[in-house]
């Protein structure tokens, strides 16, 4: 396997390091709004996943003919026009899926996450790179929502992959797990501040763990800097 | 303001924010008269006790001053003098620890009293009220008083106010707990008190006389009631008690109902403020003409057998008052001067007694515990409760604790009085007031640096301006200068036509280095400049051959020079290598000698002369100094200077022996016996070069500045070297001391020839001057290069101190004797000169790396 | 200043007609598609509450807009079944506008003889574990409904129990089932007094 | 037709925003910038080219232009911290290559050992040297920013920095650093 | 010999935080009591449960964040909030409720916010809204006073109660709860707020058992109970008398202007104060100093804010009682107020 470089960095920024969701917090909305079960969490985050991919291989097509001044009003029909695309799509052959999802969809056109790619990233660089950035930006937005609505979904129902059937089809009924019955449903996970607490501990699991990893690593041997002269010798 | 005075009399006033009632504790002393202390052994004044400048010294150590004389004079309008406060001797002047919470050091007199206590004359003034205004302020400012109430502000200032003063406000609150100074003045001393007063209101004719004091002195009520019977104006107003009634601020609230705007002074209202004690101060001062020498001083508190009031001379230590107040020796001492609210701890008991000392107090470890530990605030309010500023103490807190200092700007920090009653009541027990004070230095600082920055900026675009300006004018001229040239070169003169063949010669030279970098050799050109190129490289060879044999087969007369300048260098090494045996050392060094002795160049024994004081500098660095050694230098400068002459070059002479005493002194050891030795060497050596130096001066030919430049150069790269190499030397005593002597040895020659040089120098271009710096530089850089290259392992620097030396001694002698050797003193030559170096420069590199090379394969 | 006044116009317009048309192209594309499944949702939903056996016209097709306040403030729809000429039963959306947090879309079913045949919902946003117990998917509560009629307006019975009626509150909601039980109430109300006009009404609910 | 429609209308109005967009983009340039001026007033001006650019300015430019925010060696982990705040960037460590180190100091120059040669008078950022050719140099101690720039080229190594001395002025409340007296 | 530097000032008063905390422990005691004597061993037994729950919780957060445990461990405001969590929670929730409740309010409420002194909410009762939203189910199982129940609760049903959700006779909790005509009693302002939503006046809703002769049966008692401990806090200047004064004057005027305009539709005054967790509130948990304003006028204003909140969400809201809902609110405004109400620096315009 030879992957260059810069692919192997774009992953590493995209699944960690630059993490849309843990480090950039773009998107909070629909992150913090449909995460309350992994279904619906994987139903967003493929829904951002695929418009990432898409705007991100447009925009990067596009950046030749598109002057600094009109850069965000193109970036947002581009991605406006995606996110419709979908929403019709989805509507005529996913219906089930459109009636779980559907009102989060236009969400993901103010999705920062995607505007923010577009402009930081895929205006900058060639279609390859961009339609990389895109899909491991999106994966990584997805693993955050999935990871998330997971832990709410855990915490608030006490199951995993309730209502997948309505996603994936009716045999993905079969792939839900009760993971410990409960009396009562534990509300605040399921609601929106249940979400932001969530959040804050994932992104505080995230620090902690990029803590040890930097205490861990061997400190940079000193180097001497040259130092400037403030002269005008000439 | 009827109104003010209305409500006075019928008793009722009004309120300042907040405010606390801790124990007064007042008791331990309010019952015992003011006892005069004993005179202490000796007496420190500093020289600044109160808040603006210092005065200036008028006495010196030795003097016998009288009681009252004064010691400083006043130069500007907020200095105060300070007074003898008894009769004796200066013993001396120093930094001694002062009474401030830093317990640092600052300028004091150190009074050694003779126990006569002779008064100075004394002009005593029976009416003072025939004396003008401004006599009296002179009086009250000549007599050094500044205010007594803790602040110190010259007193002389605040009464010389223009503004039309309605109120003089007298503090008699005395709020903090256990100061009872000001409470038995007023019983004692009432009627002097009064006096003063009244000789504030000739000076200042305010339209009323307000005294403040609160309710817990009954008897200094009383005592004050009797003596102010038949004067209206004076209206002795008794206010509850409550911390801090005493404050400035707070007392002008609570008499007249006005608050002081922030930032403005009282005066401004039309009320000046002074302190009991103060008053009691000026009416000495005025009627019998006796300066501010002593106070009274509470000295109190639960750790003491007899706490009491004092009359404290000024400059009387702390320990000295509490021995007299029979404070027992405990392990753990707490002292405070000042209150407890306000007072700060000492570090020492050594601090003197200053003009705004009121307190001394020494609590039991039960009266006063130990600070506990802080806790987070819990914002309970209670701070703002009792805060006299109406401040927020708990924000100020945070945003202290975080380093805002614009939130704290703006919150009013420097409304704060620290007057200490937030932290009193904090239930957390955080340290408020702490707090405050670091950040109101930090801010303060802050505003400094602030300003500082601002103005080096401000300097660096008017620099960059400048250089701007330079340059273009440079590029100006150099156009203008070109365009000159052209035309003259091509009126088709002969000297035009020399011209461009000197062009051409510095193009071919130029190919010529760089031929000969790639390898190619270039030896028999018949240009004479690519003559020198060659010389250059052949030079360069000669060098790599002599240091497996050293040759003077050379037939030019340069390269003879060089050969010995190798020679020289080799001997050196070799001196150096085997520190141990001295016999061999010794002959390297006369081989050496003989030769710069009939060489023309002076340069080259400069160089060798450098080269060996750098490596007695390094050993220098490794050894401590003794005694025996120190005395030498004390003597050696003064002889010569005595002796020489020339001024110039005695100082270089004295420079050259100090170095070298204070490099004897360095490499003696605690070994009594090698100490005797070396010191009778060093002896010798000196002596050696006094002389010289005393010859020299007759012989003199040039007296240009220039020489005296150029060996100061020399001196400059030695020492640089040295530096150098001081860092790659170990720890190796056995091998300290060889190297000690042999470089002593060589110290002695190589000065005798840097001293004997300039004089014999005859050319005082300026050209040559820069030659030396060329090769000042080339020997820094090479420094630079081997500290980088310097390895902690010992043995390894060993070798490589050993190679590097080599190699810069035969580069920077190179370098040296091209210059030296040129006669010419056209700019070509100096051209060369400068590639020639470059050349050695870039030799040197390779050999230095070579040697580093073997070091580590080695 | 004027070139680039042009430029960024032509640009930026430029990228919207495209992005417009794509769009458009997708929508035509996709609209049959989509109405198709929404018909089909409908039809789903309908039969579920209306016995399919009970009628043999196509219920989505004879559909009328009614306006009446007790069914909330927009038009709602009604879709009519027939057995031949025979009004059978009715389906009517209404909005309980009184929900926990906003309003509750439903759809009544009732049959000829004022029986409520089924009850569902459409669509809310009551608290989840909560208040969504009257989706079917969480809980059988909105069967309660079915085969309950109403003698007259203040029927004690159609309240939920805490009020004193015969429908189960949710344990710790009593807001959402209580908007619920109203609502259906009131449609059930509006359809005794108005299946008459309801049946003979000819406005279609069609778009064109 | 309504996809025509929406066609137009979206066109003539993205035609019309595009024409306002880049109308303002021509009216209302921002000339210079003052990010960079912000950075420069929180700089200490010391001019020591630490950070590797000639200068506070330049460096506050580089800033601007997303230069590292943590070479600034005399600042310390407080400008870091106040540029951090004005970016709107997590403050990060000082750079390692550069010493930190940054205890206020001032240039002294060994008055005996200088030979007046000048080199630190034009390495000087703020002209806090006076001096001239062949005559011994001194430091304006008020104007020194204690760069240290001047002590390497100085042939005769006669410059040091010096902390500044601590004096009742400048005393900063350390209670914990007070020589306290231990008597045995 | 050694020279102690401190800084100044030198004395101090000898009160502690710790001290403050715990004599604000003591002043339940007469709330709790009257809870004791009305609902039984419930509350205790949550106080209990609540208070070991924070002293563990507290143990392992400031030993994750490497703190004095000695110093702050026993500070009593980790104890304090599980009291008043104790206090808080209906008598016969399930244990797990007061356990995490107090989780909730040390770990994340009080600790994540950086430990005591920093927590911008108050810990008890952003706990008890946690509770509220996550658990409505049991949080408002509020039994009726014991004199209205016919199964009679000793100690050991009660635990059995708590922690199988069953007495040892196999009661669950809501037959406990439902009254001999069967209707399940709920609190007085649950009845009330019920009784007024199906459009009965209040003069009908109060003739509800749960209401008793006056306002309502228990409530009335353990309301007086606590105003009684806030009466000591006054006088032992533990609490300033400005916040509580304030909270029921705003609560007074809100419900007394209500009350004139509709007297059918709103509560009188006294119930207002009397019933639910006013006096709590008013005494015990809006002069929390950490999470409320500071200054004087602040104070007021703080105050005055939650007693017009909890009038309001009483009347409009979701939920039958409001204090906590209101405390959150005016934890939340506390810092915007203390802006706007700092007093004038002396020698400022």
């Amino acid at each position: 396997m030879n992957i260059p470089q810069e692919y192997k960095d774009l992953t590493w920024q995209g699944l960690w390091k630059n993490n849309p969701g843990l480090v950039q917090l773009l998107g909070l909305c629909p992150l913090l709004a449909v995460t309350s079960t992994v279904v619906n969490a994987l139903g967003l985050g493929l829904a951002t996943l695929f418009v990432l991919v898409c705007s991100n291989a447009t925009v990067s097509v596009v950046q030749k003919w598109v002057p600094k001044e009109v850069r965000i009003p193109i970036f947002v029909l581009i991605i406006a026009a995606f996110v419709t695309c979908v929403q019709l799509l989805m509507n005529a052959f996913a219906f089930s899926l459109y009636e779980s999802l559907g009102i989060f969809l236009p969400l993901i056109v103010t999705n920062c996450a995607i505007i923010g790619r577009a402009e930081a990233y895929a205006s900058k660089n060639p279609l390859k790179q961009a339609s990389y950035d895109g899909f491991i930006m999106g994966v990584g937005f997805l693993l955050v929502l999935l990871a998330l609505g997971a832990i709410r979904e855990v915490l608030g129902q006490g199951t995993l992959f309730d209502g997948a059937d309505l996603l994936l089809g009716s045999w993905a009924a079969s792939l839900r797990i009760e993971v410990f019955a409960l009396d009562n449903q534990f509300l605040l996970a399921i609601l929106p501040p249940g979400a932001f607490i969530a959040m804050g501990f994932l992104i505080a699991l995230k620090n902690k763990i990029d803590a040890s990893i930097a205490e861990k690593q061997p400190k940079k041997a000193e180097q001497s800097i040259e130092r400037v002269r403030v002269n005008f010798d000439s | 303001m009827e109104t003010v005075i209305e409500r006075i009399e019928q008793g009722r006033f009004w309120q300042f924010h907040g405010g606390i009632h801790p124990p007064e504790m007042k008791f331990l002393t309010t019952n015992k008269p003011i006892r005069t202390v004993s005179l202490p052994q000796r007496l420190v004044l500093p020289i600044q006790q109160h808040i603006g400048e210092a005065g200036e010294l008028i006495v010196k150590p030795g003097d016998y001053v009288l009681k009252g004389q004064p010691l400083t004079k006043t130069t500007v309008p907020l200095a105060v003098p300070i007074h003898a406060p008894t009769s004796g001797t200066i013993a001396s002047i120093e930094n001694h620890i002062i009474a401030h919470p830093s317990g640092l050091n600052e300028m004091s007199v150190i009074l050694m009293p003779d126990g006569e206590d002779r008064w100075r004359e004394r002009h005593i003034v029976e009416n003072y009220s025939q004396l003008d205004k401004n006599t009296l302020v002179e009086k009250i400012a000549n007599a050094g008083i500044a205010g007594m109430g803790g602040a110190g502000f010259p007193t002389h200032i605040k009464v010389n106010t223009k503004a039309k003063i309605d109120f003089l406000i007298i503090n008699a609150a005395e709020c903090e707990p256990y100061i009872t100074a000001d409470d038995l003045l007023m019983r004692e001393h009432a009627a002097s008190v009064i006096e003063g007063i009244k000789i504030l209101d000739k000076i200042l004719e305010p339209a009323f006389i307000l005294i403040g004091i609160e309710d817990n002195k009954p008897e200094a009520i009383d005592a004050l009631n009797h003596e102010i019977k038949q004067f209206d104006k004076i209206k002795l107003c008794v206010v509850p008690t409550k911390y801090p009634t005493g404050g400035e601020k707070q007392l002008i609230k609570i008499l007249t109902g006005k608050e002081v705007p922030s930032g403005v002074l009282p005066s401004s209202l039309g009320i000046v403020m002074q302190n009991v004690g103060t008053c009691h101060a000026i009416a000495e001062a005025v009627i019998s003409d006796t300066p501010l020498i002593k106070r009274v001083v509470t000295v109190t508190g639960q750790a003491l057998e007899k706490p009491q009031n004092v009359w404290a001379l000024l400059g009387t230590p702390i320990e000295h008052l509490l021995q007299e107040c029979q404070y027992p020796q405990q392990q753990k001492r707490h002292i405070i001067m000042g209150g407890p609210m306000m007072g700060f701890s000492l570090p020492n008991t050594q601090v003197p007694v200053v003009k705004t000392t009121n307190c001394i107090l020494a609590p039991s470890e039960k009266e006063i515990p130990d600070a506990n530990q802080e806790i987070e605030c819990i914002r309970c309010g209670q701070c703002a409760e009792v805060c006299p500023a109406q401040l927020l103490p708990q924000e100020l807190q945070w945003h202290a604790k975080a380093k805002d200092s614009e939130q704290l700007t703006k919150l009013n920090l420097f409304d704060c009085i620290e007057c200490g009653a937030c932290a009193y009541v904090c239930p957390s027990h955080i340290p408020l007031v702490h707090y405050y004070r670091v950040s109101k230095a930090e801010i303060r600082q802050q505003k400094l640096l602030d300003i500082k920055a601002e103005k080096a900026k401000q300097r660096f675009e008017a620099r960059k301006a400048r250089l701007e300006r330079d340059k273009k004018a440079r590029e100006e001229k150099h156009k203008k200068a070109a365009e000159a040239r052209r035309a003259r070169m091509n009126s088709g003169t002969e000297e035009a036509n020399k011209e461009k063949s000197a062009v051409a010669a510095a193009l071919a030279r130029v190919q010529a280095k760089k031929a000969q970098q790639s390898g190619v050799q270039a030896n028999t050109t018949n240009d004479d400049k690519k003559s020198q190129v060659a010389d250059a490289i052949a030079r360069a060879k000669a060098k790599k051959a002599g240091q497996s044999a050293p040759n003077g087969d050379a037939g030019d007369d340069k390269k003879q020079q060089v050969a010995a300048a190798i020679a020289r260098a080799k001997a050196k090494k070799l001196a150096a290598k085997e520190q141990a045996n001295d016999d061999s050392a010794e002959e390297n060094i006369n081989a050496v000698e003989t030769k710069p002795t009939s060489a023309q160049d002076d340069k080259k024994a400069r160089v060798a002369a450098a080269v060996a004081r750098a490596k007695a500098k390094k050993l220098a660095a490794q050894e401590q100094p003794s005694d025996v050694g120190t005395d030498d230098t004390g003597k050696s400068p003064e002889t010569i200077s005595s002796t020489a002459e020339d001024a110039k070059k005695a100082r270089i002479a004295a420079a050259v022996a100090k170095a070298k005493a204070k490099k004897l002194a360095a490499n003696t050891e605690s070994d009594d016996q090698r100490t005797e030795g070396e010191a009778e060497a060093s002896t010798k050596d000196k002596d050696d070069v006094m002389a010289e130096a005393i010859v020299e001066p007759p012989q003199e030919t040039s007296t240009s500045t220039q020489d005296d430049k150029k060996a100061r150069i020399a001196a400059a790269v030695a020492k640089a070297k040295a530096k150098k190499l001081a860092a790659n030397t170990g720890s190796d005593d056995q091998r300290t001391e060889g190297e000690a002597e042999a470089s002593t040895k060589d110290k002695a020659e190589v000065t005798a020839e840097a001293v004997v040089e300039p004089m014999q120098e005859t050319s005082t271009s300026a050209q040559d001057d820069k030659k030396a710096r060329i090769a000042a530089a080339v020997a820094k850089a090479k420094a630079k290069k081997q500290a980088a290259n310097a390895d902690t392992d010992v043995k390894q620097v060993e070798g490589e101190a050993k190679a590097s030396t080599k190699d810069k001694t035969n580069v920077t002698a190179e370098a040296d004797v091209e210059a030296a050797g040129e006669t010419s003193t056209s700019a070509q030559d100096d051209k060369k000169a400068r590639i020639a170096a470059a050349v050695a420069k870039a030799k040197a590199k390779k050999l230095a790396e070579k040697a580093q090379k073997d070091n580590q394969t080695s | 200043m004027k070139k680039a006044i042009e430029s960024n116009a032509r640009i930026l317009a430029v990228f919207a007609i495209a992005c417009t048309a794509v769009v458009g192209i997708v929508n035509l594309l996709t609209k049959d598609t989509i109405n198709k499944q929404e018909q089909r949702y409908l039809i789903k939903t309908l039969s579920q509450i209306v016995d399919p056996t009970s009628h043999d016209n196509d219920m989505t097709q004879s559909c009328v807009i009614i306006q009446d306040d007790t069914l909330g403030s927009e038009p709602q729809k009604a879709y009519l079944a027939f057995k031949g000429d025979t009004p059978v039963a009715a389906a009517i959306t209404t909005t309980a506008p009184d929900g926990y947090s906003g309003n509750i879309y439903l759809l009544v079913a009732v049959n000829y003889q004022n029986q409520v045949t089924g009850v569902r919902t459409l669509k809310h946003q009551e608290t989840p574990g909560l208040g969504d117990k009257i989706e079917t998917r969480k809980s059988d509560w909105i069967f309660s409904f079915n085969g309950k009629t109403i003698e007259s307006d203040d029927d004690s019975h159609w309240a939920v129990k805490k009020d004193g009626g015969t429908f189960d509150q949710f344990t710790g909601a009593t807001i959402t089932p209580r908007a619920v039980v109203n609502a259906t109430k009131r449609t059930l109300l509006y359809f005794s007094e108005h299946k008459q006009t309801l049946f003979s009404s000819t406005q279609s609910c069609q778009e064109d | 037709m309504t996809v025509l429609i929406a066609i137009l209308v979206v066109g003539l109005i993205s035609l019309a925003f595009g024409a306002l967009l880049g109308f303002a983009s021509v009216k209302f340039k921002v000339e210079g910038d003052p990010l960079a001026e912000q950075i420069d007033a929180i700089l200490p001006q010391t001019q020591c080219g630490q950070c590797g650019y000639p200068g506070c300015k330049p460096y506050a430019d580089a800033v601007a232009n997303g230069e590292a925010i943590n070479k600034c060696a005399p600042g310390g982990d407080d400008t870091i911290k106040k540029i951090a705040d004005l970016m709107g960037v997590e403050p990060i460590a000082m750079d390692e290559a550069h010493e930190t180190d940054n205890t206020p100091k001032v240039a002294f120059i060994i008055e005996e050992d200088c030979i007046g040669c000048t080199k630190c008078i034009q390495a000087c950022p703020v002209d806090a040297i006076i001096g001239t050719t062949k005559q011994m140099h001194t430091i304006i101690a008020d104007e020194c920013t204690g760069c240290d720039l001047c002590v390497a080229p100085c042939p005769v190594d006669c410059i040091e920095m010096r902390p500044i001395p601590q004096t009742t002025r400048n005393w900063q409340w350390d209670l914990a650093n007070i020589p306290v007296t231990q008597i045995d | 010999m050694a020279y102690w530097i401190a800084s100044s000032p030198h004395n101090h008063i000898q009160d502690k935080t710790s001290a403050l905390m715990r004599l604000v422990i003591y002043a339940t005691i007469p709330g709790i009591i009257a809870q004791w004597y009305f609902f039984g061993w419930g509350n205790l037994i949550q106080i209990g449960l609540a208070t070991v729950t924070a002293l563990i919780a507290e143990f392992l957060v400031l030993s994750l964040r490497e703190k004095n445990i000695k110093e702050q461990l026993f500070d009593g405001s980790a104890i304090l909030t599980a009291v008043l969590i104790g206090i808080s929670i209906p008598a016969l929730a399930p244990w797990w409720v007061s356990v995490l409740g107090a989780l909730f309010a040390i770990a994340i409420v009080k600790q994540l916010y950086g430990g005591l002194g920093h927590n911008p909410f108050n810990p008890a009762m952003a706990a008890y809204v946690m509770l509220l939203i996550s658990f409505p189910v049991q949080m408002t199982l509020w039994q009726p006073p014991l004199s209205l129940m016919h199964h009679q609760l000793d100690f050991v049903n009660t635990l059995s109660v708590i922690f199988t959700n069953f007495t040892l006779d196999g009661y669950s909790v809501e037959q406990l709860r439902t009254h001999i005509d069967g209707f399940t009693m709920a609190t007085p302002l649950d009845t009330v707020k019920t009784a007024l939503t199906m459009g009965k006046t209040v003069e009908e809703a109060m003739t509800s058992p749960v209401i008793g002769e006056y306002f309502s049966v228990g409530w009335q008692w353990i309301n007086a109970a606590f105003l009684l401990g806030g009466f000591v806090l006054i006088y032992k200047k533990a609490i300033s008398w400005v916040t509580p004064a304030s909270f029921l004057a705003s609560i007074f005027v809100c419900s007394f202007i209500a009350f004139m305009v509709s007297p059918d539709t709103n509560t009188s005054t006294m119930f207002h104060w009397f019933s639910g967790a006013t006096m709590l509130g008013a005494f015990f948990i809006l002069t929390d100093p950490v999470s409320g304003a500071t200054s004087v006028k602040g104070r007021i204003v703080f105050a005055a804010l939650a007693g017009f909140l909890v009038f309001i969400i009483r009347k409009y809201g979701g939920y039958p009682d409001a204090v906590a809902f209101a405390v959150l609110l005016c934890n939340m405004a506390a810092p915007l107020i203390d802006q706007f109400t700092r007093p004038r620096t002396y020698g400022h315009q």
